[in-house]
């Protein structure tokens, strides 16, 4: 029923589409490539939240999608095409690289910009005026690591990140962090991604001898390196950086060698218990049949709504006006991920990274 | 008067078998020198080691006075030895005039700058070849195949277009590798009289070729190769009668 | 079985080589074909194994017509070649290479008694079964060339200058070998540099002139042929 | 006749200039995007062209093209991002780096057969993206790239609307073009061919092949390194995972496709690699498998490429008669 | 000293797995001279035909876990070596005759409609094969905790390199694939049909890469469509290195690029480790240009 609903809202969008009250939103999102199921999710939770919200009537908002294939060229195409397509706003997207090459497109053509994994720091520090984002930032990240490294009480940490512009970013940060405090920093190394086999690579943090590791690259070869950990008999804690926040992670390492690893998150789409949040869950389990699995994924869906309110809330679809209002005018807008507000820059503010935990079922526990 | 070319005492050997043994003789200035012996004598590598596509293991060979061995074979070709191959090696998709232009190269200056400028002197270099292909091209016959494609020359035409090539570079020295191979007798004929031409132009030449016929007619002194030793030298006649010639390369019985 | 070749032609990109071959090859005969480097003596012999394809003509072999089979049908038909240039297997054994000519063969008995035969023939290539091909001398590797041609137990065998590059006494030694392998009942074809040397062997000749057959007769009338003493025996 | 033909191309070449202009009428709601896609077209055809002459003419199997890209990319951007000189000033010197560099890198393996040398030359590219996202001299700003690279001038006019870098790269590619076809027509045309067909007849007629060998990358990379400064000056932002492995094999693949050695066929194989699977978008993921069937479909029933190159024209001087 | 011996196995096991891979360039190779770019692809559909065998039919569960994983092996490389034959036929026979490099394109063409062929079929996320198939164990060898399953993955490849080592030396089929590797007009003369030897070649190459695919599937357990071109790019490295067409050289190439990558990480620096392997790669080659074992061929003037 809900399926047929949705087709006939589908229908009605499509057919309303140059009215005058449709809004036209851009979604820009790694469709394909490496991090297409990411991609594919943000595209059906934006998708989702827009039928939801047009079924509420007021302001109908139209999604246009563009693919950006986790690559900065692509991306950059594929702002090309947004920027032309009459969008007031662009959710997304993803890696922090690929949304750097789009930034100068969308703020030449006066769009809102919101990004939903690009946790770079530079993003905002331009002083871009139509840039925002609703995931934080890896200084913040970095920070929280710091904070957990110590109480989990290391003297000695191995830091491996995967040379991404991400995670080498949050991998210095807590570097200096850590090292500021005294923490002896006895490895810091990067990985090559897209490989099978880490073992050379544990091999040597383990003659490093570290307390433990913080490993701030992506959930592959986080659950390659705990299942291959396991497999050398070696008994490390392992913490790791918000990109390794997936469920496929304790998918490839096998419950019993995700057991016990630790992560930095924002909530995971299940812990977050606001009521828009649940209620979301609820119908996507409903129309897609599967549950969101990635955070990034939600905080597009967040991005999609941050965008409509502000258009909502400036009461114009004039952008310098949308931004105005996201900046100042917006307070403690409920959206998934728990109330947001943005900073002058276009960052989100307050605290929201979470300590996870791995339990014995794979279950991904809040600390 | 000194020799043009110098071959004294070299020696080849790929990989334990000795291609070319001790092997010395000269050409004078303005000569026709036949190379000859069975297959698999040793001519060939013999040409090889001449334009510099084999370094000898041991042995000298000069031309005009200067050491070859060593020198690199464009070298050698712009020092004037210009040569044909046995197995005809001509740019077969290109056309015939363009393959003649090939053997111009060395006589040549222009590079990329001048040639992106099109600068007056690139210009008059390039009419110039052109003019000199086509001449050397009317020299051989082929004139009339200027714009034709290498490949879709008869046998006996290719040889003549590598002959052409050669001539372009402006040598001194000419050696034809079997430049009868493929020819019919007429053509066999006419190659006859193109190498008395080329004598006439003050081109010294050494050539291997299996047709006795036409290496009595052409050549003023014959060396004799077998197994990559020399037999015999000396003039055709002499040469033909030699009972060890007659035996090693005209067959036993 | 009797070859037969008719009005050959074969063309190398857009250039003849052949231009309308003819020669017939009857039964236990040793035939040799004469001609300077590049008249298409080689190219014949290829055409016959079907590893170049005529542009028109045709080759019939025992009555069939095998101008369009692939070579390894040609092969199971009784046609071997012992290439120019010998072309052994230079990173395979003696054994090996012998082991590919008789690939036909399937007979494991047959086989055993094939490379009898060819070690009686070639007594050296047993000393030199483990050898790989590439190390041995010229001589023994045309030996090898024409042994492992033999291992098919052909009904014609293909010999093109197997001659080239030996010392007389060997030459001497291979022409012996073929005369006997042709008296155990093998036709031979045989392209030959060593005109004198391949006329005395032949029952009869054909002499080959730019892809064209110019001369046809039997051997001794062709070694007393002014012309050809001119041409192919160094003026007599 | 000829001048027909001449006519015909003219007003081809003016249709073609004029694109961001009517394509504005065509397309309206995604003309910029589209005048982006040919802009694509226009640098992977600058490059092709740079490696037709090192793949095409010359006949060496490069597949590490996108390293002399990325180094003139990185010379440029970081000129331009540390010492303030404009990005089209930095242009030639970003050349000239990568043209040294490739002297450097081909000087030792030149002599490399074939697959060989492929494969060395797929190992310089990814040597050099390894180093520049280790960040190696400490100025190529690792994994982030350079990011800021200003906008290019041209005589106080700032280029940066997709139809400004339309007339900027196609003017590039127009002169390329214009440059490479001279070149083709002299004597260092004929001497890269020379050495592709027969490269021991070529020495034999008196050509130093090692030289032409050498010179060949050197002008292909220094015309890619030129290239890659122009991208950079286009992106504003660039780091190493624009110049992966799949770079070079794009570019390589463009160069066969199109017919190698012809300039004509390799920008003909350009819009055909770059714009068709833009083509294909609504096939949406189902794109890259057309495109990859596609290639296989061409190269099945055009093995020589789609327009193999032709033997050149000759204004044959008149001579008296043969012979004699 | 524990490190070295450990970092070695590490890349023993790594590097037989581009041994089994670069087999299958070099085989090709060695035969048309043709760089079978779609090779890697073959390798990743090992992988997931691996996948979706093991799942539809639950073979561990029927038959336990040694006999399933036996027979699901038997499969793949009877399904792989199948395509590989049908991509021989569709790519790259009609191109036989042509220039070399238009092989390779198709080649490229045939990589990336396979690879997006797996995408479209299976998706584009990372898939996981089920955990607990085979045992984890780990073995104590001098105090060293060496997982069994890498020492069972360089048996595996040994024995079946050993396998096609002895295919290739001792049979007749085996010695007809050299014959028309080192001269195919010869190994006609011969009665060889070389048309059946390419097709060998293009099912045993494949076989063997498929086989890779699926140890990699079962000990990884992460599998994706794009694996191929990094494992492919590899191995083809490793065949370069050891002389490409040259059996043997395959074989040591991957061992030896497997053992570079390892050491390199452990002594030099994980994250140069690629550029060491590649540099180790060049040098050897400006030494050896035909690679480690192959042959000086002087070309005939």
């Amino acid at each position: 029923m809900n399926k047929i609903l949705g087709v006939l809202l589908a229908l009605s969008i499509a057919s309303a589409a140059f009215a005058a009250d449709t809004v036209r939103i851009g979604l820009m999102a790694p469709l394909t490539g490496p991090w297409a199921s990411e991609g594919q999710e943000m595209k059906q939770i934006v998708e989702l939240l827009a039928d939801q919200l047009n079924a509420k009537g007021g302001t109908q908002f139209e999604i246009v999608a563009e693919d950006d294939a986790g690559d900065p060229r692509t991306a950059s195409l594929a702002a090309q095409r947004l920027s032309t397509k009459n969008v007031v706003a662009v959710v997304g997207t993803y890696g922090s690289s690929i949304t750097e090459a789009s930034q100068s497109i969308y703020d030449e053509s006066e769009i809102i910009q919101i990004a939903t994994g690009s946790t770079a720091v530079r993003l905002t520090e331009k002083g871009l005026n139509f840039f925002f984002r609703t995931c934080p930032r890896d200084d913040e990240q970095g920070r929280v690591a710091a904070k957990t490294i110590m109480s989990n009480g290391w003297k000695k940490v191995a830091i491996l990140h995967d040379n991404t512009s991400y995670a080498k970013g949050l991998a210095e940060e807590a570097e200096g962090l850590l090292k500021k405090e005294g923490v002896e920093v006895v490895f810091f190394d990067a990985l090559t991604p897209g490989e099978r086999d880490y073992a050379a690579i544990i091999t040597k943090i383990k003659s490093a001898g570290p307390d433990g590791v913080f490993f701030t690259g992506y959930y592959p070869e986080a659950g390659l390196i705990l299942r291959q950990k396991m497999d050398m008999g070696w008994n490390v804690p392992f913490l790791g950086g918000d990109a390794t926040n997936n469920p496929d992670l304790v998918k490839i390492a096998g419950e019993k060698a995700a057991e016990g690893y630790m992560f930095l998150s924002p909530p995971v789409p299940q812990d977050l218990t606001t009521e828009a949040a649940t209620s979301f869950i609820n119908a996507y389990k409903a129309k897609y049949n599967s549950e969101p699995g990635s955070i990034w994924a939600v905080l597009a869906g967040d991005a999609f709504l941050v965008a409509a309110e502000g258009v909502n809330g400036a009461g114009s679809t004039d952008t310098t006006k949308v931004a105005e209002y996201l900046k100042a005018g917006m307070k403690d807008f409920p959206a998934l991920t728990g109330s947001i507000n943005f900073d002058n820059k276009g960052d989100r503010i307050g605290d929201l990274y979470k300590v996870y935990k791995v339990d014995g079922a794979g279950k991904f526990i809040m600390q | 008067m000194m020799a043009l070319l110098d071959l004294n005492g070299v020696t080849k050997t790929f990989g334990g078998l000795t291609a070319v043994g001790d092997v010395s003789f000269t050409v004078e200035e303005g000569s026709v020198v036949g190379l000859i012996g069975p297959n698999g004598a040793g001519k060939t590598t013999v040409f090889n080691l001449i334009t510099g596509n084999y370094v000898p293991n041991s042995g000298s060979i000069l031309f005009e006075g200067r050491e070859l061995s060593g020198m690199a074979t464009n070298k050698i070709v712009s020092s004037g030895i210009a040569r044909t191959f046995q197995t005809i090696r001509l740019f077969q998709k290109m056309s015939v005039v363009e393959n003649v232009l090939a053997g111009c190269h060395c006589r040549m200056k222009s590079g990329i700058f001048s040639a992106m400028l099109r600068t007056p002197s690139q210009r008059r270099e390039e009419l110039a070849a052109l003019e000199l292909a086509m001449r050397e091209l009317a020299f051989v016959g082929l004139a009339h195949q200027a714009e034709n494609l290498a490949a879709n020359l008869s046998y006996g035409n290719q040889r003549l277009l590598e002959i052409a090539r050669a001539l372009a570079t402006g040598p001194k020295l000419i050696i034809l590798d079997e430049p009868a191979g493929g020819m019919n007798p007429q053509e066999t004929d006419q190659l006859v009289a193109l190498i008395a031409k080329l004598k006439e132009r003050g081109i010294t030449v050494l050539l291997i070729e299996h047709d006795m016929s036409l290496v009595m007619r052409a050549c003023e002194k014959l060396v004799v190769l077998e197994y990559g030793i020399k037999i015999a030298e000396g003039k055709p006649d002499a040469v033909k009668t030699d009972p060890r010639v007659i035996e090693a390369y005209l067959g036993t019985d | 079985m009797r070859l037969e070749i008719k009005d050959l032609h074969v063309k190398y990109g857009n250039v003849g080589v052949l231009h309308g071959v003819n020669l017939t090859v009857e039964e236990g005969e040793i035939v040799t074909i004469l001609g300077a480097n590049g008249a298409g003596k080689s190219t014949t012999l290829m055409s016959i194994s079907g590893l170049v394809k005529p542009s028109s003509g045709k080759i019939i072999f025992g009555g069939e017509d095998i101008t369009k089979l692939k070579s390894h049908k040609i092969v199971e038909r009784g046609v071997a070649q012992s290439p120019e240039g010998r072309r052994v297997f230079g990173t395979l054994t003696v054994d090996e290479n012998l082991l590919l000519g008789g690939f036909t063969n399937f007979d494991a008995n047959h086989k055993a008694k094939t490379r009898e035969w060819i070690y009686h023939l070639f007594p050296i290539l047993k000393e030199r079964a483990t050898q790989l091909a590439g190390t041995l001398s010229g001589g023994e590797q045309q030996m090898l060339a024409i042994a492992r041609a033999l291992m098919a137990r052909p009904k014609i065998l293909l010999l093109d200058e197997p001659s080239l590059g030996l010392a007389p006494i060997l030459v001497k030694t291979i022409f012996e070998t073929i005369r006997e392998i042709n008296e155990t009942g093998v036709t031979v074809v045989l392209v030959e540099q060593n005109a004198r040397a391949a006329l005395k062997l032949a029952h009869r000749g054909y002499v080959l002139e730019v892809g064209k057959i110019v001369l046809e007769d039997s051997a001794e009338t062709l070694l007393a042929n002014p012309k050809v003493q001119n041409a192919y025996l160094g003026g007599g | 006749m000829m001048t027909k033909k001449k006519g015909l191309a003219a007003i081809g070449v003016l249709i073609f200039a004029t694109f961001p202009l009517w394509m504005k009428y065509v397309r309206p709601d995604d003309v910029r995007y589209w005048v982006d896609v040919i802009n694509n077209v226009g640098l992977y055809a600058i490059l092709a062209l740079s490696l037709n002459v090192i793949l095409g003419d010359a006949g060496m199997y490069n597949m590490g093209h996108a390293a002399f890209y990325a180094v003139g990319a990185y010379t440029g951007a970081i000129l331009n991002t540390q010492l303030g000189v404009p990005i089209l000033l930095a242009l030639p010197v970003a050349g000239i780096t990568a043209g040294i560099f490739s002297a450097i890198i081909a000087r030792p393996v030149i002599h490399l057969r074939g697959d060989y040398l492929l494969i060395v030359t797929v190992g310089v590219g990814e040597i050099l993206r390894i180093a520049l996202i280790n960040d190696v001299f400490g100025i190529t700003g690792g994994p982030n790239g350079i990011f800021g690279i200003a906008r290019p001038e041209f005589f106080g006019f700032k280029i940066k609307r997709p139809d400004h870098f339309f007339y900027l790269i196609w003017g590039f590619a127009a002169l390329t073009l214009f440059l490479f076809n001279r070149l083709k027509q002299s004597r260092f045309g004929r001497a890269l061919d020379y050495l592709r067909e027969d490269a021991v007849a070529a020495e034999g007629s008196g050509i130093n092949t090692d030289r032409y060998r050498l010179l060949a990358f050197l002008l292909g990379a220094t015309w890619a390194g030129m290239t890659g400064s122009l991208f950079a000056a286009k992106m504003t932002i660039i780091s190493p995972e624009s110049f992966s492995f799949w770079e070079s094999v794009v570019i390589f693949m463009i160069v066969i496709l199109g017919g190698s050695g012809n300039m004509a066929g390799v920008i003909l194989g350009t819009f055909i690699v770059i714009a068709l699977p833009e083509v294909f978008r609504d096939f949406a993921s189902a794109r890259m498998l057309i495109f990859g069937l596609a290639m296989m479909v061409m190269m099945v029933f055009r093995t020589q490429g789609l327009l193999p190159p032709k033997p050149r024209k000759f204004n044959l001087p008149k001579l008296a008669e043969e012979g004699e | 000293m524990e490190e070295f011996v450990q970092q070695l196995t590490n890349g023993l096991a790594v590097g037989s797995i581009y041994a089994l891979i670069a087999l299958g360039y070099t085989m090709v190779y060695g035969v048309l001279k043709l760089i079978n770019f779609a090779h890697g692809d073959l390798f990743t559909l090992g992988a997931y035909l691996g996948l979706t065998l093991l799942t539809s039919f639950s073979l561990q569960d029927k038959m336990g876990p040694l006999a399933a994983v036996g027979l699901l092996a038997i499969m793949v490389m009877g399904l792989v070596a199948l395509i590989g034959a049908l991509l021989d036929r569709v790519a790259y026979k009609p191109l036989r005759d042509s220039p070399r490099l238009s092989a390779v394109v198709s080649a490229l063409g045939a990589s990336i409609f396979l690879q997006n062929t797996v995408m479209l079929i299976y998706g584009a996320r990372f898939r996981v094969y089920p955990q607990d198939i085979l045992p984890r164990t780990v073995i104590d060898f001098f105090g060293m905790p060496i997982p069994l399953m890498r020492i069972l993955i360089l048996l595996v490849s040994l024995a079946m390199m050993v396998a096609l080592y002895t295919f290739i030396q001792k049979t007749r089929i085996g010695t007809a694939i050299r014959a028309a590797a080192i001269d195919q007009g010869a190994a006609r003369l011969m009665g060889i049909n070389v048309d059946r030897v390419i097709l060998i070649v293009f099912m045993v190459g494949p076989a063997l890469g498929g086989a890779a695919g699926l140890m990699v599937g079962l000990y990884y357990g992460q599998i994706n469509f794009t694996m191929g071109w990094v494992y492919g790019l590899k191995a083809f490295t490793a065949a370069i290195l050891g002389g490409i067409g040259n059996i043997p050289g395959a074989m040591l190439g991957g061992l030896l690029l497997g053992v570079m990558e390892a050491l390199g990480a452990a002594y030099i620096s994980i994250a140069w480790k690629d550029a060491i392997a590649f540099m180790v790669l060049i040098l050897i080659l400006i030494v050896r240009p035909k690679g480690i074992l192959g042959e000086r061929v002087a070309e005939k003037i």
